[in-house]
């Protein structure tokens, strides 16, 4: 119990450090310095010991919305596995539970940005609802099928068993042959399965974090964005709580990627040592994304959006072939 | 079962009294309420034994020729819908009386609305507890008839005319499906009790199949299940007062206990049904809640969403079906017990919601989003309680409808643990996804009801807000909340009341596997307690600082006005966009044509319902085309109506000779 | 029988006749004509019939057939300055044509029943004539426009259930002569009546007049 | 020959002589009362000796005591309806003498038709009803009752006349048995020795000719003129009673067909006319905006029901005797509420009235609960009979028949539910504009009177009604029970 309170701790303080980590690569991409990784931390400090101004069209939905979001996303972390060993909580499909908790974030954040009446926002939120919807079935799909492959339904069962059924393949070490490989890729669906969900849940950060190509968290052109512009009312602790929760939401996603490739049975620390490391892959490759790729034009990201669900359904066709079998 | 007979007594005589003392226009409903709460105790100190224990309490009652002799039967499964339905009732009668407060002196009866209230509400009692298809038929079309006339009580609303005939024919054909079910059931079987029913379903084959789609059809009608629901995105919103909530809540979950207790009476359940009835259930949700985002009226929306309900508690069954069909009992379990609870959640959340937002017709006599908005500063108390609702109808902790959603995706992956065959698993995972995508959208719907009802500034400068409601209807809507968070919190007092109903369904009960329903409240519990922590950490934080107060920024642009506000229809722009082809949307655009156009571009958008222009419409208009080809017969010249005579008795002539062996 | 056949005969040439021409004056003489023929008839069977009886027969056709009714649509159309053409919707020759069909199939039709009822009772003139001149009554009536008509073809259509009744030989109670008797009665003055009425309220008798009420 | 069932139909002939002599509105009210009141009473009387003694001229049996009880209830109805319907025409000037006595010898003929136990008596009486009825459907005097009451007499002196070819057919069929002449007992009881091919025969003419009468499509076309242009009240009577009494004539035909081997032929023949009837009602039930026609229409369809339950056979039969019952109370009341209707708004265009919910409350719940009544909605009685046609309808496997039974009764539900709630609803626009008119008592009493009726049919027969239903039924049930 002690231990996974540690690791969920660990998890935030990690998820506090992916926005600096993923603009720091975007800088080096681009050739600059670029800022300290430390500085959304600092900005968020900073955010805390601001005052607010509050638009006069608002109601109390505005000001307790933040919170709840933040809340939100800590409670969907309390449930994601991290560093190879269980959750602090788990049950039987917590991971309807965690999408569903984030969902309830998203609630608010879409009500506080209406509540502004401002237009912008409003654009905002109604794009936001869009994306997040069509993201859902390729999480449900991907956690769907990992669960019909591996027989358990909770995060932490789901992901201890992939990479250990993963180590039972039995590669030779020094030469593998094309065939053999061919032979391994066909036969172990959860490998596919592995990569497959990892994708997933890489388009999911995209999304759910609004990053590039989805969402440009850079600019602010109104009409071309998706979160920022929802929070463009907010200010003090409430934009601190907000950026929080979005870098928890990376957090969060970057651990469940590493979740699912981060062997079992490790030792603790080095299992701790190989998420760090994973987790900065993770957001390496997050910001070499968003460094090499354009922002999509709004009509085409549904498109990008549900480019998820195919993915996903791969898997699911892998599973009914295995199954057959 | 006395004290149900007294109970269903007292409702009558309450809604005679109300009928009598109509003209002072209060008595009426005072005395529906006094009598109501008498039904509601007697009513409760009944249904407590069968709801509890496995004991089913049964009458015999003898009546004469049309109907014969009638079945009282009150098994767990009835006592758990008689509860759900008194409940509602009881708390929509309140309301309802709050709701007439407004309509006084204004040419509606509401001694008559009252009388029929409660036929309304003894009609659906008492079909949950009878087991002879006759009887059963009568009190099903006295349900809906009833609530015809409690409906049609705005009966000089603009469409009310198109709804109460759309209404009426609908439940009249959907009870045809009935009775020529029940007629084959009671002919095969020997008996119109529903034994014959039993006999000729366990006895299976082709004639068990359609005897059980007939009923599906027939329930699916008042369930709101596509394509059959087309009657019932008008009939809600025309609903006055507590009437919608009856009929949306608690009608449904009369169709949803007639369903299952075929289902029950049906024994193991052919695979390809329990498939059929999943596929038109998951079109029922997606469907229904694509259709809910398309449209500006908040009682339309709440309607759809009463659709994509009535596919979410029927994907339920359907899991509940195919768990039988496939030996896994506890698939069938959660199942079952998912479509229970989420009827139960469903009666309550949306009769919340119903409740709000005809509180808010109450006081600017419009539902319609593009005029509203900014609500909440006026209605307060309304507004919070909407939100409830709303929340707990999209599925999100920690209110009831979660709970229930996630009973139903434990159907779907509890078989990962079991060897189950490929087909299902791969169904399964597309159910679930489904299911996600469904309540993605009911996001979609809701924030944007809520938001632009509640929230931002009025649309139109012409809406004029009194007051927060009276006490008759904020009170009944804070009862509704509370069960809803309650339920959300603590769901094994719901879950304790599924044991009776699902025994008698003849489905297992697996008391552990509802430790995650627990469970997942005690993760709610600690979301609460770090919300109030945060809350409490941000008060520490601002104590001291000076808050200001400001316009919404406006990106620059100093002339911002109401109308500026996104509209429903901008909301949902890019889903109805993307979701294009399953929706009816006429967009009428007006160009300003001219060098000087002097009236500006105008732009509107109607949303409709595909299933019933493509399918219902289509249907009616070729069969009136038909019938419009014989429209000559009657032409008025007495020379073709001899030319008629003279031909039939040719024909007659030539048939009896023929016949004759001429 | 043979004056039997013989009336029989011409009664059925006088359908045919009927039907080619066109004077409402011709009509009238026929069906005049059409009751003496019926006497005739009807007293080829007075074997059969008692004392009373044949006064009846004879009261019922020489007076009532032969001479009231003709008189008093005679009557009416002078009355009424009805104009004397009979106007039709099918032309005259065609209707003869279907005359003729429609008395070739009546013959057939008597000719099946004779042969399928094995009833020797039946004389298959008189039957065969007595649908003709059914059908035809109905035939004057569905292709003639004028009120006046419609009631002379519904007195063909008389003549011939009675004319019916003597095929079948059969000794027909006296209520039932009684009956058919009320029958013309009712049907003739109360249609005479209205024809009235409906000229006055119409300016015209006309069957083309009264087709307002359709749908 | 001097039995209560000559007393029946004497008294209102001699009523009718007093009325049309002394020709004053008061007593006429007075005497139509009490003259119902004898004839309920009488019939009341009657109820102990349903079977007939052979041979007889008038007499009783349970199928003619059933079309009585209708016909005595009915006619109670009208005239205590025609109270204030009077007063009414008296005060707007137009008052026809002729109403009282019309309506006296009317009930005199089908009382004739009813209790009649020879063909050519019934007949005889169905001649008799043309004439009273026509004078009832002259009452406005108007262009378009005067095209009515030509149409109506025109086609069904034709139909009467093919009727009499009936009845000459089949003293010819019964001619090899001596001494049976046209007695109705006597036919049945020798039925099988009767010529099979002038039975057939007659029958076919008995069903053309009194399905004239009857409303029987296709030769129904004169019902929708005259029921729409004679008096409200009158209208209720015509179809209420009077295409009962023609369809008591069929049955009497029928009743001795179905003892023959052609009794499947007959049924057939009722079906198909029955299930015609119902499409053609179908076709206009719903285009047309007078209500009267509507309400016309639907008796076609409800006569087309009867014929169907006759044609299945079997329980149907049972069912088609109830729905006769019901048919004629609630068409009876609808057409009474029409009164109303007209009374109030000088119209019976659907298209011009609403807001009767407003301006004439009890009327419009009538007509909104009658409308539900007459469509066979539970829990009315008409309910019953039509799950009875459907179960007959199954048991015979006609599943086509059945489909297209439900898909037409739909339509017409449609028709005359949509009129029904255009008239009642309140519009929009002239919600303020409605003034609530009086409603007179006696113009409400009966059809409240027959809703409890026909609530107590739909739930609960009584032993008594139930008995005789069988025993009815039982007479029209041929060789082998179907």
């Amino acid at each position: 119990m002690m231990d996974a309170a540690v690791r969920y701790v660990l998890m935030i303080v990690v998820a506090l450090l992916m926005p600096g980590l993923i603009n720091k690569v975007k800088a080096l991409w681009g050739g600059r310095q670029g800022a300290s990784i430390l500085q959304p931390i600092y900005d968020i400090c900073r955010l805390f010991h601001k005052s607010q101004v509050i638009s006069e069209t608002t109601s109390p939905i505005f000001r307790v919305a933040p919170s709840i979001n933040l809340v939100a996303s800590l409670c969907a972390g309390l449930v994601v596995p991290v560093a190879g060993k269980e959750s602090l909580i788990y049950f039987n499909g917590d991971f309807v539970f965690f999408a569903y908790i984030l969902a309830l974030g998203r609630f608010f954040t879409v009500l506080g940005a209406l509540d502004t009446g401002s237009s912008f926002e409003g654009m905002g939120a109604s794009r936001e609802v869009t994306f997040s919807a069509l993201i859902e079935p390729a999480f449900f799909i991907i956690m769907g099928a990992m669960a019909m492959l591996t027989g358990y339904t909770s995060f932490s069962q789901i992901f201890s068993l992939i990479p250990g059924l993963l180590q039972n393949i039995k590669i030779n070490d020094a030469g593998v042959s094309i065939a053999e490989l061919i032979r391994l890729w066909a036969h172990s669906e959860l490998l596919v399965a592995a990569v497959c969900g990892n994708i997933v849940f890489l388009i999911m950060i995209l999304v759910e974090a609004s990053r590039l190509p989805v969402d440009d968290p850079t600019t602010h052109l109104e009409l071309t964005m998706i979160h920022e512009v929802m929070v463009l009312d907010n200010s003090g602790i409430d934009l601190a709580f907000i950026q929080w929760a979005s870098a928890l939401k990376i957090g969060m996603l970057g651990t469940l990627i590493v979740a699912l490739i981060l062997p079992a049975a490790l030792y603790m620390w080095s299992a701790v040592m190989l998420y760090l490391f994973l987790m900065l892959l993770v957001a390496i490759t997050i910001g070499s994304i968003e460094s090499v790729m354009a922002r999509l034009r709004m009509t085409h990201v549904p498109q990008f959006v549900l480019g998820a669900s195919s993915i996903a359904l791969i898997v699911l066709a892998i599973l009914l072939l295995g199954h057959k079998q | 079962m006395c004290s149900l007979y007294v109970g269903v007594l007292m409702l009558m005589i309450g809604g005679i009294l109300s009928l009598i003392f109509e003209k002072s226009e209060k008595m009426a409903g005072l005395f529906s309420i006094v009598f109501g709460a008498f039904a509601a105790f007697f009513i409760f100190s009944f249904i407590k034994i069968p709801l509890m224990t496995d004991k089913t309490i049964t009458d015999i009652l003898n009546m004469s020729m049309p109907i014969g002799i009638v079945r009282i039967e009150v098994d767990g499964l009835s006592a758990f819908f008689i509860m759900l339905i008194i409940v509602l009732a009881f708390i929509a009668m309140l309301y309802s009386h709050g709701y007439f407060l407004h309509f006084y002196n204004k040419g509606m009866s509401c001694g008559k609305h009252f009388f029929f209230f409660n036929i309304l509400i003894v009609s659906m009692i008492l079909v949950v507890s009878v087991r002879n298809a006759i009887a059963f038929l009568i009190l099903w079309e006295i349900m809906s008839i009833s609530s015809f006339f409690v409906m049609s009580f705005h009966h000089n609303a603009e469409d009310m005319r198109e709804v109460a005939i759309k209404y009426i024919i609908a439940m009249h054909v959907g009870a045809f499906f009935l009775i020529v079910a029940f007629l084959i059931a009671g002919i095969e079987g020997g008996t119109f009790d529903f034994e014959g029913i039993e006999r000729v379903m366990k006895a299976g084959g082709v004639l068990a199949q359609v005897v059980f789609f007939l009923f599906f059809i027939g329930f699916a009608f008042k369930i709101g299940l596509i394509p059959f629901h087309t009657w019932l995105p008008y009939a809600y919103p025309a609903a006055p007062g507590g009437t919608a909530a009856l009929m949306a809540g608690v009608m449904k979950a009369v169709g949803v206990y007639c369903l299952l207790r075929i289902v029950g009476l049906s024994g193991r359940p052919e695979v390809w049904s329990g498939y059929v009835i999943l596929a038109i259930s998951v079109g029922s949700a997606v469907f229904g809640i694509l259709t809910a985002i398309s449209h500006n009226d908040v009682k339309k929306v709440l309607s759809f969403s009463s659709v994509e309900n009535a596919g979410i508690i029927g994907i339920a069954i359907a899991a509940g079906m195919l768990g039988l069909a496939y030996d896994l009992p506890e698939m069938a379990f959660f199942g079952f017990a998912g479509a229970l609870f989420h009827v139960l959640n469903h009666a309550i959340f949306k009769g919340l919601l119903f409740f709000g937002i005809n509180s808010v017709y109450t006081q600017v006599y419009t539902t319609d989003m593009d005029k509203l908005g900014g609500v909440i500063k006026k209605m307060p108390m309304t507004a919070y309680l909407f939100l409830v609702g709303s929340l707990a109808i999209v599925g999100l902790p920690p209110f009831n409808g979660f709970i229930s959603k996630f009973l139903i995706y434990n159907s779907f992956f509890i078989i990962t643990s079991q060897k189950a065959a490929g087909l299902l698993m791969g169904v399964s995972v597309l159910t679930l996804a489904m299911l996600a995508l469904t309540g993605a959208l009911a996001l979609a719907a809701f924030t944007k009801t809520f938001g632009t009802v509640f929230l931002g500034e009025p649309r139109n400068n012409k809406i004029v807000f009194k007051s927060e409601s009276n006490a008759w209807m904020t009170f009944p809507m804070l009862v509704l909340s509370l069960m809803c968070l309650f339920i959300g919190l603590c769901p094994h007092g719901v879950t304790i009341m599924l044991r009776g109903p699902l025994k008698s369904m003849g489905v297992p009960y697996y008391e552990h596997n509802l430790e995650t329903a627990t469970m997942v409240s005690g993760v709610f519990l600690i979301f609460i307690f770090m919300l109030a922590l945060v809350l409490f950490i941000k008060f520490l934080v601002l104590k001291n600082k000076k808050i200001q107060k400001a316009a919404t920024w406006g990106c620059g642009y100093g002339a911002v006005s109401n109308k500026m506000q996104y509209t429903g229809a901008s909301f949902s722009e890019p889903l109805t966009r993307l979701s294009k082809p399953v929706l009816s949307m006429d967009n009428n655009i007006k160009k300003p044509n001219g060098l000087f156009p002097v009236k500006a571009l105008s732009y509107s958008v109607k949303a409709g319902d595909l299933i019933e222009r493509l399918f219902i419409d289509k249907l009616w208009h070729a069969f009136r085309w038909l019938l419009d080809r014989f429209s000559w017969i009657q032409s008025g010249y007495t020379g073709h109506y001899l030319l008629y005579i003279l031909l039939t008795i040719v024909a007659m002539a030539i048939a009896a000779m023929w016949r004759l062996g001429l | 029988m043979l004056l039997n056949d013989v009336a029989v005969v011409i009664f059925g040439a006088s359908l045919t006749y009927i039907l080619g021409t066109s004077r409402l004056g011709a009509y009238v003489k026929i069906l005049s004509v059409q009751g003496v023929l019926l006497f005739f008839s009807a007293i080829s069977h007075a074997e059969t019939l008692g004392f009373f009886h044949s006064v009846f027969i004879a009261f019922e056709t020489l007076i009532v057939k032969a001479t009231i009714i003709p008189l008093f649509i005679f009557f009416i159309i002078k009355d009424l300055g009805i104009n004397r053409e009979v106007e039709a919707y099918i032309d005259n020759f065609i209707s003869v044509i279907v005359a003729i069909l429609i008395v070739i199939g009546s013959f057939t039709v008597a000719a099946i029943m004779k042969n399928v009822g094995q009833d020797s009772n039946i004389d298959v003139l008189t039957m065969g004539v007595s649908i003709s001149a059914v059908i035809i009554g109905l035939f004057i009536m569905i292709s003639r426009k004028k009120l006046i008509t419609h009631v002379m073809g519904y007195l063909v259509l008389e003549n011939g259930i009675f004319l019916l009744s003597l095929a079948l030989a059969t000794d027909v109670p006296i209520i039932v002569e009684m009956g058919v008797l009320l029958d013309v009665f009712i049907g003739l003055f109360l249609m005479g009546i209205f024809i009235n009425r409906i000229q006055s309220t119409f300016d015209s008798a006309d069957i083309s007049e009264l087709t307002r009420l359709t749908d | 020959m001097m039995g209560i069932e000559f007393i029946l139909i004497v008294i209102p002939a001699l009523f009718a002589g007093y009325s049309f002599f002394f020709r004053y509105f008061r007593t006429d009210r007075i005497v139509l009362v009490v003259c119902a009141v004898i004839h309920l009473t009488l019939t009341m009387l009657l109820s102990q000796k349903t079977v007939p003694t052979e041979g007889v001229m008038f007499g009783i049996d349970s199928l003619s005591f059933v079309f009585l009880l209708i016909l005595s209830v009915l006619f109670l109805a009208t005239a205590v309806y025609s109270i204030d319907f009077i007063r009414q025409m008296h005060e707007s000037g137009h008052y026809n003498v002729l109403y009282v006595p019309a309506l006296l010898l009317f009930l005199a003929a089908m009382t004739g038709v009813i209790v009649s136990r020879n063909l050519g008596l019934i007949w005889v009486f169905i001649e008799a009803t043309t004439l009273a009825s026509a004078t009832l459907i002259y009452h406005y005097k108007t262009k378009e009752s005067l095209e009515a009451v030509w149409k109506y007499l025109f086609i069904c002196s034709i139909g009467i006349a093919l009727a009499f070819i009936a009845v000459i057919l089949m003293l010819e069929a019964s001619r090899s048995i001596k001494g049976i002449g046209l007695n109705v007992d006597m036919l049945i009881k020798n039925a099988n020795s009767l010529s099979p091919l002038w039975l057939t025969i007659a029958f076919v003419f008995a069903l053309i000719g009194y399905g004239t009468k009857m409303g029987l499509a296709p030769m129904h076309t004169w019902l929708p003129d005259a029921h729409s242009q004679a008096p409200s009240p009158a209208s209720a009577l015509f179809s209420g009673a009077l295409l009962n009494c023609a369809f008591l004539a069929i049955l009497r035909y029928y009743q001795i067909i179905v003892n023959t081997d052609m009794g499947q032929f007959a049924r057939t023949l009722f079906l198909v006319l029955g299930l015609f009837s119902i499409f053609l009602s179908s076709v206009y039930v719903y285009r047309i905006v007078n209500y009267k026609r509507k309400l016309a229409y639907s008796s076609i369809e409800h006569v087309g029901i009867l014929a169907t339950g006759i044609g299945l056979g079997g329980f149907a039969i049972y069912a088609a005797m109830l729905h006769a019952i019901c048919h004629s109370l609630a068409k009876h009341l609808m057409f009474l509420n029409a009164g109303n209707i007209f009374h109030a708004y000088k119209t019976i265009n659907i298209k011009n009235i609403h807001g009767a919910y407003r301006s004439l409350p009890s009327t419009a719940w009538l007509i909104m609960i009658g409308t539900i009544a007459l469509l066979g909605f539970p829990p009315f009685g008409t309910f019953i009979s039509k799950f009875l046609i459907l179960e007959q309808m199954i048991v015979n496997g006609r599943w086509v028949t059945m489909v297209v039974f439900i898909l037409l009764v739909t339509v017409i539900s449609y028709g005359l539910l949509k009129a029904a709630i255009q008239m009642a609803f309140l519009s929009e626009k002239d919600a303020e504009g409605h003034t609530v008119e009086k409603e007179h008592m006696t113009t409400l009493l009966p059809q409240w009177f027959f809703l409890g009726l026909l609530l107590c049919l739909g739930l609960y027969i009584p032993q008594w009604l139930n008995n005789l239903l069988y025993n009815a039924a039982a007479l029209l049930l041929g060789k082998g029970g179907v």
